[in-house]
């Protein structure tokens, strides 16, 4: 137990948050129900998926710029090649985005290992080539997206056996989002690939020495973050029914969620846990100051605060936690 | 006191037109007596953040939306959402593709239309003309896209030098036309989508030579239209008002008056400095004391009770 | 012989730039033998066990597995080949569980638990993240976890150093096990008990290069501390060292530096001493006793749990090393690229120090710095050809830049951490030349040498420490090299007689295995 | 494993070109921008004139100086993000307070932000040790948080350019522009403090170094915080320059230099990874960006393709500094 909670103990706390804002949320507004609950389970959507892209990278010791551009080229590929077409022509599309998403991550990942120009600087080249070929796709907001798509994260997601007002507490957004995100993250952590991740982010000589194909790893990585990316590109085709070339502020809010959601940046710790809930946290805390009705630009200060304040924090915790006689 | 809640949602900021439609939305609502409170949501985004937006004012349990639209097709599903919920959706300014919203805006294809075909005849039928677009994918945008190309198709000798998108920002715009004369290419006439001041000012600062300009009724265009020496253009009035204009249309519907139609149009005029009728419109109509970026047009009759000290002061009930 | 050796590698060279790690290194172990490896601190050995499994590549030599020449490129080619390394320094990933740790090199849980047990840590929680785990600990499982893949030669590098009696004792027994099994061993300690409680036979490095290889048997132990040595345990003279030191003999009232009972964790433990002026004290020990705590704790860089440090008779207490250069003590580490700007000139590099306060942020005074570098450089005679930036020097002129930076701030106490390590005998006898030089203008320099030999010539007294404890103090007359290789592995002096080198400080856990 | 002898080999003209090249990191960048200048002129004859090159130069100018911001903090291994919010705060703070107030308190209120904004990123990044990266976006986020809300106060009082401004941003003096007055002094003493200055040692010493300038005495947080006060101070009066030349206010004035300004940074030969580099090499940097810009115009190069052959450059430029600078 004691374990755990130190294990855990970031996103524990951070549930205990989540928790604390659906009361204030029900203070403030005692009308909010699970319709509520299913338009932030929407709104959740995207973020979810590019902190996930960000999430991987991080654990494997990099960053990745270019997951906003990475989503608005797969968003515009699949809402223009949706245009105009059938509606059994989507499920062509999705595994084609979804490929392309892979594909993609693992180039960055391959620029990174080939060159080795330092990740920042790949990713930050290759967000300027992700946005101008999602330009040279479609140059403005466009396209479309196959009904039953759009359908997928609209409503709730009857489960047999279970009460009807419970139910109503399942969106379909958020069973999508945890079929996508877990399907892929629960078998893959525990994996041999997936320990591969944690150990060339918390020590890559000790990786290498345990013979990690150390290159191979990270290579892999930039593709998982490529293919969360895509999802998170569907997501947004999906929600909006269209695709929009210019980047959405998902870069920034990747790695805000990232740091909030208890995962070191330096590499090797953390899960993808920690950073679903702090997106949850943060989509949440604009509804509550939209439902108080205060600006809501006010929101940016409070997110890039929250952000500072928890990295200063956390970092002060390292550096209290330091052994006696430690070198810095 | 009002028994209303509004909810707002507006995705360009610092425009000056998009800042006067929101003055226009507040004073109205406090002019109309009928509104208890506005939920403002505004601030740049795009459809996805605008459908975040649309949907925690649903969660607010507002009794009407006022939107101006990121897309039109972009949020369907928040305003459908709207709608089933009980909440009466008008979007302003820009068209919207759910068919339960109702609609009140300028004619945007005819606004277009209208400057277009007046620049194309000053310069005298042929050459290249600059396009200054307005945010990509906004509905106004491609109904004024659609009114441009209509005129373009009349002057088959006239052909498009440049297109680029402001993004309805003056910063974007200056920087545009700042680069675009730097690279020296000739042109005969700038069409702009209502960032029109800043690039006179650039012609001015530039010493390029003057081209016929057509813009929006902006204060500070239509000033720079009366009193830049050798500047030949037309201000095509586009209210932002119109905010206003949404507020006392959601208000007539939630008191259970209907309008005829689903979408209201308002017709834009043009005002020229080439004939002395015109400058005289131009006259009568400049208000230096606007901000530049406000369209003069700061009322819309049988629209708007507010008094141009209420728009101008910018508060809503409860402010 | 008539068995074929399972591993056997020759001519084995590997060059760290200008560094020979190792020149010409060869090994052959045979099938059920426990080979030692032994060689003084930066022999080459680790580099060799590096190479043969494949962590770092060669630059030449051959390795024969099972008379096959095999080309192992990575540690999971060296696992397949049946080459499994318990590396110096810990190869758990310790972001992951021990489980985890498992899973990642593909090694079977149960026998891996049966093996922990066997090694003395009957409750092992396998959920438990590596990091939280104590480093002996730590070692345990890394040899279980090689053990558990059952390999036919398992190299060993100082398995046993970090290790309690009790843990180690249990290593010694399963590792002799290994041997009588059928399966190979390599093993690298300091610890003579061990190797001869052990072993059957043993290569000797030294700079690089195999001198020998012997049968471990009863008094063999000088013949390999002679081989470890080489030439150089007759070369020392106590007298012609003395020479240069004449003048520093007189003493003040204070001493320059005065340490009292500094402690610091499990590092150091009460020690005590003080630092003349005009006196070169060397530091004796082997790799991993303290001396580098005691350093960084002299240079301000870490500190101390306990005790004082007093310069002049004055109380001082260092939370950065700025503090300590305030006080006039400069800290040359061993490792060059710890102190310099690589990509920066020689004129910066020596100048740094003096733009490091705050109120020195402004211009520069480009003349007079020019003249004082210029000068520090030409007092250590650094080749300035490619001073443009430091990386293109050769390691000897790289290490006297460290050194001539602190000429050049005048600091009147030099702390100089293995100032010699890697770079070649002509530039070593230079700095010899220069510390006895800076004792002569009464400067005081705190001197750790891994060299043994170094001590004569540059000393006026020995400090040797052994597990974070001063165990003795010799004057220069009485320090040479087997007298402080033996107090340096923590032997009374003067015990040679008894039993050799095997006295054991400690009680030996090997009888029976030895005998 | 193969043995190898070294042996004396006589050194191909490749690689004395290289190291002459590596030698003098300005030359190449110079042949670069010259080789642009001419197709431009090729492209269309007679446009590298007096005016252009006035106009190119205004257009280089607040780019150079924010480049100059990701020279000096690149070289302690850092990277300041925040400097396109500081520099649109300081614009728009200008122009909206020189309606009421006097002009030096309106320059006071406007580089009020700059100072603040600089001092937490220095305290982040240099006493927390947070990634300097995370530290600006952070920063940058409250900042435009900030703006945001302010401009929501000030809508009514509107804007205002000084004379002033708007003679620096866009006057001509015998066909020099006037942004000159400012950016020589400003370009003058950053080499000089680089230089010249046991500042600008430190800040090389500390990104090739950090440990090696510990041991030296030097405190890090010390210089990581006047680096980071003095990066957002030269953003803000960036800021004033653009405002200037730009002459419309708004919230997102200078963010479309922010990654253009890493950039050319990056294209003038400033390692990410600190300690080398400088400023000269930057802006030849910022003058290579400006001309590719309107070679790109004039190619009728849609902007999608423009984004792809930017990030392009970014990473070759880098990939081969890499190697040049590598193998010596
Ligand atoms: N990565 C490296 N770069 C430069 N020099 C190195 C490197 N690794 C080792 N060396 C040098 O190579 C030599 C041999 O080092 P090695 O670690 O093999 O010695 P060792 O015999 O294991 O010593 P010890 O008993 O202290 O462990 C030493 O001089 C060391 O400084
Ligand atoms: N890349 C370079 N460019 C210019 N000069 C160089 C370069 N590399 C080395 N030199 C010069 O050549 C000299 C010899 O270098 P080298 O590394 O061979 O020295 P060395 O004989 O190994 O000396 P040491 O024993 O001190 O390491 C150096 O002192 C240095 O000044
Ligand atoms: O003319 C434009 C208006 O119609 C648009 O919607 O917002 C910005 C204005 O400049
Ligand atoms: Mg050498
Ligand atoms: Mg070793």
């Amino acid at each position: 137990m004691t374990r755990f909670l130190r294990r855990q103990g970031w996103v524990a706390g951070l549930l205990a948050l989540l928790i604390f804002l659906f009361v204030i949320t029900k203070l403030i507004q005692p009308g909010y129900g699970s319709g509520d609950f299913g338009s932030l389970a929407r709104a959740v959507l995207p973020y979810a998926f590019a902190v996930a892209a960000q999430t991987v990278v991080v654990i494997a010791g990099g960053i990745d710029l270019s997951v906003a551009a990475m989503m608005a080229l797969t968003s515009v590929t699949a809402a223009s090649m949706m245009n105009g077409a059938s509606e059994e022509y989507a499920f062509f599309v999705v595994p084609f985005v979804l490929a392309m998403g892979l594909v993609l991550g693992a180039l960055n990942g391959l620029l990174i290992v080939v060159t080795r120009v330092p990740d920042i600087v790949v990713t930050l080249a290759t967000l300027f080539v992700l946005q101008g070929a999602a330009l040279l796709v479609l140059d403005a907001p466009g396209g479309a997206a196959a009904e039953w798509l759009k359908a997928s994260v609209v409503g709730i997601m009857p489960i047999a056996g279970l009460p009807d007002w419970a139910d109503a507490w399942v969106p379909k957004a958020l069973v999508l989002l945890v079929v996508c995100l877990f399907a892929i993250w629960i078998p893959l952590r525990s994996s041999r690939l997936g320990l591969s991740i944690y150990a060339i982010g918390s020590d890559e000589l000790a990786a290498f020495r345990s013979g990690v194909p150390v290159a191979r790893t990270r290579i892999v990585a930039y593709a998982l973050s490529g293919l969360f990316a895509a999802l998170g590109g569907l997501s947004l085709t999906i929600s909006t029914g269209i695709g929009a070339p210019i980047p959405g502020p998902y870069l920034l809010a990747s790695v805000a969620a990232v740091v909030l959601g208890g995962v070191a940046l330096g590499g090797g710790k953390g899960g993808l846990l920690g950073p679903i809930i702090a997106v949850f946290v943060l989509r949440l805390v604009r509804t509550d100051l939209t439902l108080l009705a205060i600006d809501p630009n006010v929101t940016a200060i409070i997110e890039g605060a929250i952000m500072v304040a928890v990295v200063m924090f956390g970092a002060f915790i390292t550096i209290r936690g330091r052994p006696a006689g430690a070198t810095p | 006191e009002g028994k209303y809640t509004i909810g707002i949602s507006n995705t360009v900021q610092g425009n000056g037109w998009r800042e006067e439609m929101i003055c226009a939305m507040k004073a109205q609502a406090l002019a109309s007596g009928e509104v208890a409170k506005l939920n403002i949501a505004h601030r740049n985004t795009d459809a996805a953040g605008q459908l975040e937006d649309i949907r925690n004012l649903i969660s607010a349990k507002v009794n009407a939306i006022v939107v101006n639209p990121a897309d039109p097709a972009g949020i369907k599903a928040g305003l459908e959402e709207a709608t089933k919920a009980g909440i009466v959706v008008v979007a302003v300014d820009q068209a919207v593709t759910e068919p339960s919203a109702y609609i009140i805006s300028n004619n945007q294809e005819e606004y277009a239309y209208l400057g277009a075909k007046w620049l194309f005849k000053q310069m005298g039928g042929k050459g290249e003309v600059l396009y200054m677009r307005g945010a990509a994918g906004a509905s106004a945008d491609s109904d004024r896209d659609k009114g441009f190309k209509k005129a373009l198709a009349e002057f088959p000798d006239v052909k498009v030098a440049q297109e680029v998108f402001t993004g309805w920002q003056q910063d974007q715009g200056k920087q545009q036309i700042l680069s675009f004369l730097a690279t020296g290419a000739p042109i005969n006439g700038i069409w702009t989508s209502g960032i029109d001041n800043v690039i006179v000012d650039a012609l001015v600062e530039q010493q390029a030579p003057m081209v016929p300009v057509v813009g929006a009724d902006n204060a500070g265009f239509v000033g720079q239209l009366n009193s830049v020496k050798g500047l030949v253009g037309a201000a095509v009035t586009n209210p932002g008002s119109i905010g206003g204009a949404g507020i006392t249309l959601a208000l007539q519907i939630l008191d259970g008056k209907k309008p005829a139609e689903q979408t209201v149009l308002v017709q834009p005029q043009l005002w020229e400095n080439a004939t002395d009728d015109g400058k005289a419109k131009l006259k009568s109509a400049a208000d230096p004391s606007l901000s530049p970026e406000w369209p003069v047009s700061i009322s819309i009759p049988d629209w708007t009770t507010y008094t141009k000290d209420q728009i101008v002061a910018c508060k809503g009930p409860g402010e | 012989m008539t068995t074929n050796p399972l591993l056997d590698a020759t001519g084995v060279a590997k060059n760290y730039g200008a560094v020979a790690a190792l020149r010409n290194a060869s090994l052959s172990v045979l099938p059920g033998e426990v080979h030692a490896l032994m060689g003084a601190n930066g022999a080459g050995k680790s580099t060799l066990v590096k190479i043969l499994t494949g962590a770092i590549p060669a630059d030449a030599g051959r390795v024969l597995i099972r008379g096959e020449a095999r080309d192992v490129r990575s540690p999971a080619a060296a696992r397949r080949a049946g080459l499994l390394p318990v590396y110096q320094e810990p190869a758990l990933i310790p972001d992951l569980d021990v489980l985890s740790n498992l899973r990642l090199t593909g090694t079977p849980v149960e026998p891996f638990r049966a093996w922990v047990r066997e090694l003395g840590i009957p409750n092992l929680d396998i959920r438990e993240t590596a990091r939280d785990i104590p480093l002996a600990i730590l070692r345990v499982l890394d040899l279980a976890r090689a053990l558990a893949v059952e390999p036919d030669v398992l190299l060993l590098d100082e398995m046993t150093a970090a290790l309690p009696a009790n843990l180690a004792e249990k290593v010694l027994e399963v590792v002799r096990r290994q041997g009588d099994s059928g399966r190979s061993v390599i093993f690298i300690s300091h610890r003579f008990v061990e190797i001869s409680a052990l072993c059957d036979r043993a290569t000797v490095l030294r700079d690089g290069a195999t001198v020998g290889v012997v049968d471990i048997e009863p008094g063999i132990e000088e013949k390999i501390v002679e081989m470890m040595l080489g030439a150089r345990i007759e070369k020392t003279s106590v007298a012609a060292a003395r020479v240069a030191s004449q003048g520093s003999a007189a003493q003040d009232s204070h001493p320059r530096l005065s340490v009292r009972n500094l402690q610091l964790g499990t590092k150091l433990h009460d020690v005590s001493f003080d630092l003349a002026n005009g006196e070169v004290a060397g530091v004796v020990a082997l790799e991993g006793q303290g001396q580098d705590e005691l350093f960084a704790a002299l240079a301000g860089s870490i500190r101390p749990a306990g005790g004082t440090i007093a310069v002049d008779g004055a109380p001082v207490k260092f939370s950065h090393p700025s503090d300590a250069i305030q006080a006039g003590i400069a800290y040359v580490p061993g490792d060059r690229t710890e102190a310099l700007a690589m990509q920066r000139s020689v004129r910066e590099n020596i100048a740094l120090p003096f733009s490091a306060a705050l109120r020195k942020w402004g211009p520069i005074r480009v003349q007079r710095e020019r003249m004082v570098v210029s000068s520090a450089i030409a007092r250590l005679q650094i080749d300035t050809r490619a001073q443009g930036e430091v990386q293109r020097l050769s390691g000897g002129n790289q290490q006297k830049v460290t050194i001539a930076r602190w000429i050049a701030a005048d600091a009147r106490t030099i702390l100089c951490f293995d100032p010699t390590r890697g770079i070649d005998v002509g530039t070593k006898q230079e700095i010899y030349k220069l510390l006895r030089e800076l004792a002569g203008l009464g400067k005081s320099v705190l001197f750790y040498t891994s060299e043994l030999e170094e001590v004569q010539r540059v000393c006026d007294r020995v400090i040797v420490i052994f597990g974070g404890r001063v165990v003795d103090t010799f004057p220069v007359e009485l320090a040479d090299e087997p007298a402080l290789m033996r107090a340096a592995y923590g032997l009374p002096r003067g015990a040679r007689e008894d039993v050799g080198i095997l006295a054991d400080v400690r009680p030996t856990p090997d009888a029976e295995a030895a005998s | 494993m193969t043995s190898s002898a070294t042996m004396p080999q006589p050194v191909s003209f490749g690689r004395r070109l290289k190291r002459f090249m590596a030698d003098r990191p300005l030359i190449p960048l110079i042949i670069l921008l010259v080789i642009l200048v001419a197709i431009l002129q090729v492209l269309r004859p007679g446009i590298v004139n007096e005016r252009w090159i006035a106009n190119t130069a205004k257009f280089a100018i607040p780019l150079a100086i924010l480049a100059g911001c990701q020279t000096m903090t690149m070289l302690t291994g850092g990277i300041d993000l925040s400097v396109g919010t500081v520099a649109t705060m300081s614009a728009f703070i200008m122009a909206t307070q020189i309606v009421n107030q006097d002009p030096t308190v309106a320059f006071l209120l406007a580089m009020l932000p700059a100072v603040l904004i600089g001092l937490v990123n220095g305290i982040g990044v240099g006493v927390f040790r947070v990634h300097p990266l995370i530290m600006t976006l952070g920063t940058s986020l409250i900042g435009t948080g900030f703006l945001q809300v302010y401009q929501r106060t000030v809508i009514a009082s509107g804007a205002r350019i000084p004379d002033f401004l708007n003679w620096l941003g866009t006057g001509l003096t015998y066909g020099f522009p006037n942004a000159l007055f400012l950016f020589v002094p400003v370009a003058v003493l950053i080499v000089f403090t680089l230089n010249r200055t046991g500042f600008g040692r430190l800040l090389y010493a500390v990104g090739d170094n950090e440990r090696a300038a510990r041991l030296s005495g030097v405190r890090y947080w010390q210089v990581i915080t006047a680096l980071y006060v003095i990066s957002s101070l030269l953003a803000g009066i960036t800021g004033l320059l653009y405002i200037g030349l730009i002459k419309a206010p708004s919230l997102s004035l200078a963010e479309p230099l922010v990654l253009p300004s890493v950039a050319a940074a990056v294209i003038g030969g400033t390692s990410i990874f600190g300690g080398r580099g400088g400023y000269m090499g930057t802006i030849i940097g910022a003058l290579i960006l400006t001309v590719l810009t309107t070679l790109l115009t004039i190619l009728h190069m849609p902007e999608g393709g423009r984004r792809i052959l930017f990030g392009f450059i970014v990473l070759f430029v880098t990939a081969a500094y890499l190697r040049i600078i590598e193998d010596r």
